[in-house]
């Protein structure tokens, strides 16, 4: 099958190009991390980051013909119609809105500036107990569909306000972790995380597209999360 | 050297969810509205400014070009007005998850088409 | 927080609250509207001229007015400052942005004193 | 020198849950920290544990006792856990899980609003005569992902420098031996720059990717026991590999041991849940060198199924679909991906896989290293300035096989106790070693090779001549003759190693440079096992030889240590010596 891969290297190339290769599966529906692990072995240049290669680490979030994902667990059956049969290339480029360092690695700085805006640590004024802060099941509940994120940045960079104001909006990951701690129990500095967000830019910039929905690759939803933190103001604000 | 690096944004390279495609759709509604705000700002004042203007108007509405335009407007309006609607909706809470977003946007496509067929058989 | 002179309610919810609540208005009226064109396919210029001279329909002229100024206010805003960008225009994007909403304010200004005119100049 | 040097009080090379806690207890306490890691930290493989961290927080049982669980950890490393530090690790350990709750740990939660404990492997009550205990503290079946999140929250809270997507090439020492930091590569600029610091701990984790076929994470390259070793540092236990009972087939992706906690249990193709026949009163709780073993025996005797007979299953669907969605999201997750079998419905196929490195740099209860003085049996002497602590550690508290649980409890405790001793060291005036030139020259040697090599064989294809040398020679169950075979290999391929070739010479995001330097660590831990598995002459916990079927007490009730210089392993004596109980005497170890 064929591959075409994003490829850039700042110590020999002005511009990136893509470049193509010819890479036997021999029919078998591997995941796109097993590919470019192939592609690796015929050209030891080809730089990407990757980890746990079980999905949950996040190191290999790109863009696999035009959807951002996680190559460790898309298998190419999943990719697009023909992709496994070889009758279309699988396209790899990397996460969009970031710049390059190379190839399919991106510069992650201002997706983890943003993370670091909404204080992603719990907050609790009152003395620690001797054992643990005691929290019901209900509330924990809360918590689900938020703590799992892995910050691989596919929602983000699937998200066209991130694109346009990454500087000022906080991005589709980072409001999920705000809301995360929003709505847990445990902590109490939950005015002072909503007088953050009130401005127009950080959280309203979100316009409900749901890019971020459609890609999580743990099924997680920042949009929901958006919802809900700009319930939490609109009662704060009237 | 960060200043030099390349950016991946060929927005022809990315493929949009049809939430997305609602959501741009919206927006250039909603722009092209603000250019349709003088015609309609023009058009109720000639309907009022006396009677014999409200007739050259309603001999203007008899043009098929004219018809054209109105019509089109009429469409913009009727997408921004629907898709605003759906926005109201998921502002409390329905239609946020996956699936509910992909059937919202979709109904907003079939609606509006709809609608837009309706108002073209008005305006004819 | 991220602070911005040129937003309408100088807060994100409150430009948020002001273009749902416009929206509402421009919602019924134009529904409202239309329905009343609907029921009135033979409109002649005194039924049309009595109705909307109607003090009521002044005042949800009036309304209707600012509603759609706000909302246009707030949702051109949002664009420019979008894609009116140093990402998308380099260093001049501030000053090509400032233009943008400049004329687009400018223009609101005229819409609104117009239909004012339109409304209550014949009162 | 021409290389850049930046100074810390500590340094802490390895960002997964050891390293960050370590370096967590230093920066609270305002000390110039620094941690360096090859990731970003929350992609170190911590994120990978699953089923929890085993402490006797008693919430399932109110009755439930610290000294139960050293009695079950002590009795689970086949006796040559240091019962020093299996102490400490039990007492101490509630107080580090309560805090990891303090900063926020989404544990789940029991009725009474504390944190759920399942069922793990070699659990029990009342010194094994009160039946099964549920003592494994979870988060759902991502506890490692929570528990890293969460330590990595705090370190952004308490001002950690990270300089993340370093990676740490090679210890510097100077002339006696003391160390002084580290050689680190900006992966993202290739800048080599000199870490000085008081203390250096290692936190880099394990190194199951000298199997062919592991559980662990593509980074896990041993790259602080190659460090070390170079460095002329001994290593302890280091033939004691655990291979984990749930590998999924063919993918080696790990399934919870959780899963048998929350009563899913093992089928070979008959459908006949064989470790009754093993292990009659644990089952499928049994420890997991006795699981792993038992299901080898299943495939060996032709009840394993599948085209090539060589896996086993584990049955999960009689649970019901609510509490596999409940409590063990992340595994359904796994099998639709990786097995394409939804657990709610069918069996999951699953083969012994290697999970985990019992082994390491031998330390005492502070994470200090230790090497030995005058010989192989000679006292323990303290690495000036090195620490290690986690995967990479010896200290040793999971002996010949670790339970379940018990490897974030270790992370969390030791990463603590190291960060405790070195913040009482500093705040007494630590010593800064200072290297010469030469010094550091001599560490920079190694990535020099790879810099200037010209021409050789390439490193994809020496890594998996490596990795098939290991799973054929050193797998579950050993053998004399085919270790001695696979002895001679592995010389073999040092010998190529040393003569392997970089093409790839760039600077910006070099991932095939840092790919070459973890090869070099590979070959180190490699060989250390296969010298050491060799040369230990019984079978103990999760080294298992079908020439010394028996545990050999009076000859290897003991630690092995290799000696990277002489190549050659010795011996050091156990602890049995824990300060506030009696000591566990060796029983024969049965479930």
């Amino acid at each position: 099958m064929k591959v075409s891969i994003y490829r850039y290297n700042p110590d020999t190339d002005r511009e990136p190009t893509m470049k193509e290769y010819e890479v036997d599966t021999q029919g078998k529906d591997l995941m796109v991390l097993d590919i470019l692990a192939l592609v690796k072995e015929q050209d030891e240049s080809l730089s990407y980051r990757r980890s746990c290669r079980e999905g949950v680490c996040g190191s290999d979030g790109m863009n696999i013909n035009g959807k951002n994902g996680l190559a460790c667990i898309t298998p190419l059956s999943e990719v697009a119609p023909g992709v496994k049969e070889g009758k279309k290339p699988l396209v790899l480029r990397p996460l969009p809105g970031l710049p390059v360092i190379r190839d399919l690695v991106v510069d992650m700085g201002v997706f983890y500036e943003q993370y670091e805006k909404v204080q992603p640590y719990l907050q609790n004024q009152s003395p620690a107990p001797a054992i643990e802060r005691l929290q019901s099941p209900e509330e924990r509940a809360k918590l689900d569909g938020l703590y799992e994120c892995i910050l691989c940045a596919c929602c983000s960079t699937s998200c066209p306000s991130f694109w346009w104001n990454p500087e000022k909006f906080l991005g589709p990951a980072a409001l999920l972790q705000s809301y995360r701690f929003l709505a847990d129990s445990r902590d109490d500095a939950t005015e002072e995380r909503l007088s953050r967000l009130d401005d127009p830019f950080s959280l309203f910039r979100c316009r409900g597209i749901m890019n971020c929905v459609s890609v999580c690759p743990k099924g997680l939803n920042p949009t929901r999360a958006i919802g809900h933190i700009r319930s939490m103001l609109l009662e704060r604000g009237v | 050297m960060n200043d030099k690096r390349p950016v991946n944004l060929d927005l022809t390279t990315i493929k949009f969810p049809v939430t997305a495609i609602a959501s741009i759709t919206h927006r250039i509604t909603g722009v092209a509205l603000f250019f349709a705000l003088p015609v309609l700002l023009w058009m109720m004042d000639r309907s009022l400014a006396s009677p014999e203007s409200f007739a050259d108007l309603k001999q203007l509405m008899t043009s098929p070009l004219v018809k054209l335009v109105v019509w089109a407007i009429l469409a913009l309006l009727l997408y921004h007005l629907v898709a605003g609607i759906r926005h109201l909706i998921m502002d409390n809470g329905v239609g946020e998850t996956l699936e509910g977003g992909r059937r919202g946007a979709t109904a907003t496509f079939v609606i509006t088409a709809v609608l837009i067929l309706l108002a073209g058989g008005w305006i004819w | 927080m991220v602070t911005s002179v040129t937003s309408l309610g100088r807060n994100g919810l409150y430009d948020w609250l002001i273009q749902r609540v416009s929206a509402v208005v421009m919602g019924v009226y134009v529904i409202g509207l239309l329905g009343y064109l609907l029921a009135h396919p033979d409109l002649d210029y005194g039924t049309w001229a009595a109705f909307m001279g109607s003090l009521p329909m002044q005042i949800a002229n009036t309304l209707l007015l600012f509603s759609v100024a706000a909302h246009t206010w707030v949702g051109l805003w949002t664009v420019t400052t979008d894609y009116l960008t140093r990402l998308a225009l380099g260093g001049a994007a501030t000053g090509v942005r400032l233009v943008a909403q400049a004329l687009i304010g400018l223009l609101l200004l005229v819409y609104i004193l117009w239909g004012l005119l339109m409304i209550w100049g014949g009162a | 020198m021409s290389i850049r040097t930046i100074t810390f009080d500590a340094i802490v090379v390895g960002g997964g849950g050891a390293g960050m806690r370590a370096s967590l207890q230093m920066a609270q306490s305002g000390f110039k920290t620094a941690l360096i890691s090859k990731v970003f930290p929350t992609r170190s493989h911590t994120v990978s544990a699953q089923g929890g961290i085993t402490c006797a927080i008693a919430s399932a049982d109110p009755n439930d006792d610290w000294r139960w669980h050293m009695y079950d950890t002590v009795k689970g490393s086949d006796y040559i856990g240091d019962q020093d530090a299996i102490e400490y690790m039990c007492q101490v350990g509630p107080e580090a899980v309560f805090e990891l709750d303090h900063m926020g740990l989404p544990f789940s939660r029991t009725e009474e609003g504390r944190i759920y404990q399942r069922p793990f492997g070699g659990q029990s009550k009342n010194f094994g005569e009160g039946g099964q205990a549920a003592r494994t503290c979870a988060a759902a079946d991502r506890t490692g992902h929570a528990l890293l999140h969460t330590l990595y929250q705090q370190n952004l809270k308490n001002g950690t420098q990270f300089y993340n997507e370093w990676y740490a090439a090679e210890l510097v020492k100077d002339a006696n031996e003391n160390v002084c930091g580290v050689i680190a590569i900006s992966i993202e600029t290739g800048e080599t720059v000199f870490f000085k610091a008081k203390a250096t701990v290692f936190a880099t984790g394990g190194s199951g990717r000298i199997y062919s076929s592991t559980t662990n994470a593509l980074i896990n390259t041993g790259d602080g026991v190659g460090m070390a070793l170079r460095a002329g540092v001994p290593v302890q236990d280091i033939e004691m590999w655990q291979f984990h009972p749930t590998g999924i087939a063919g993918a080696g992706v790990l399934v919870t041991e959780g899963c048998r906690g929350e009563g899913g249990y093992l089928i070979n193709k008959d459908g006949e849940r064989f470790m009754e026949r093993y292990a009659p009163n644990a089952k499928d709780l049994a420890s997991r060198d006795v699981v792993a073993r038992s299901m080898m025996m299943e495939i060996l005797d032709g009840r394993g199924d599948g085209p090539d007979g060589n896996y086993v299953y584990l049955k999960l669907d009689h649970l019901g679909e609510e509490v596999l969605h409940s409590r063990l999201p992340g595994i359904c997750e796994l099998a639709i991906t990786f097995a394409g079998t939804d657990p709610v419905k069918e069996p999951i196929p699953v083969v012994p896989t290697c999970h985990y490195m019992m082994g390491g740099i031998p330390t005492n209860v502070h994470g200090q290293a230790l090497k030995m003085s005058g010989g192989h049996e000679g006292e323990d002497q303290i690495v000036n300035g090195l620490f290690a602590v986690g995967e990479v550690a010896c200290v040793s508290v999971h002996g010949a096989n670790r339970l379940g649980g018990n490897s974030l409890l270790d992370l969390v405790v030791f990463g603590r106790a190291a960060g405790l001793y070195i913040e009482d060291a500093l705040r007494q005036g630590m010593t800064q070693y200072e290297p010469s030139n030469d010094d550091i020259e001599a560490a920079l040697t190694r990535v020099n090779r790879w810099n200037d090599s010209k021409g050789g064989e390439s490193v994809h294809s020496l890594r998996k001549e490596l990795q098939t040398t290991m799973q054929n020679h050193f797998g579950v169950f050993r053998k004399g003759d085919l270790m001695e075979e696979g002895v001679q290999k592995l010389a073999d391929l040092r010998g190529r190693i040393a003569k392997a070739h970089l093409d790839d010479k760039s600077s910006a995001f070099n991932m095939a440079r840092v790919e070459a330097l973890e090869l070099d660590n590979l070959l180190e831990v490699a060989e250390a096992t296969a010298i050491a598995a060799y040369n230990r002459t019984e079978s103990r916990g999760a080294h298992s030889r079908y020439d010394y079927p028996d545990r050999d007490d009076e000859n290897w009730l003991c630690h092995s240590i290799y000696d990277p210089r002489t190549k050659q392993l010795g011996k050091r004596e156990v602890n049995f010596k824990p300060k506030t109980v009696e000591t566990f005497q060796p029983k024969v170890r049965t479930y």
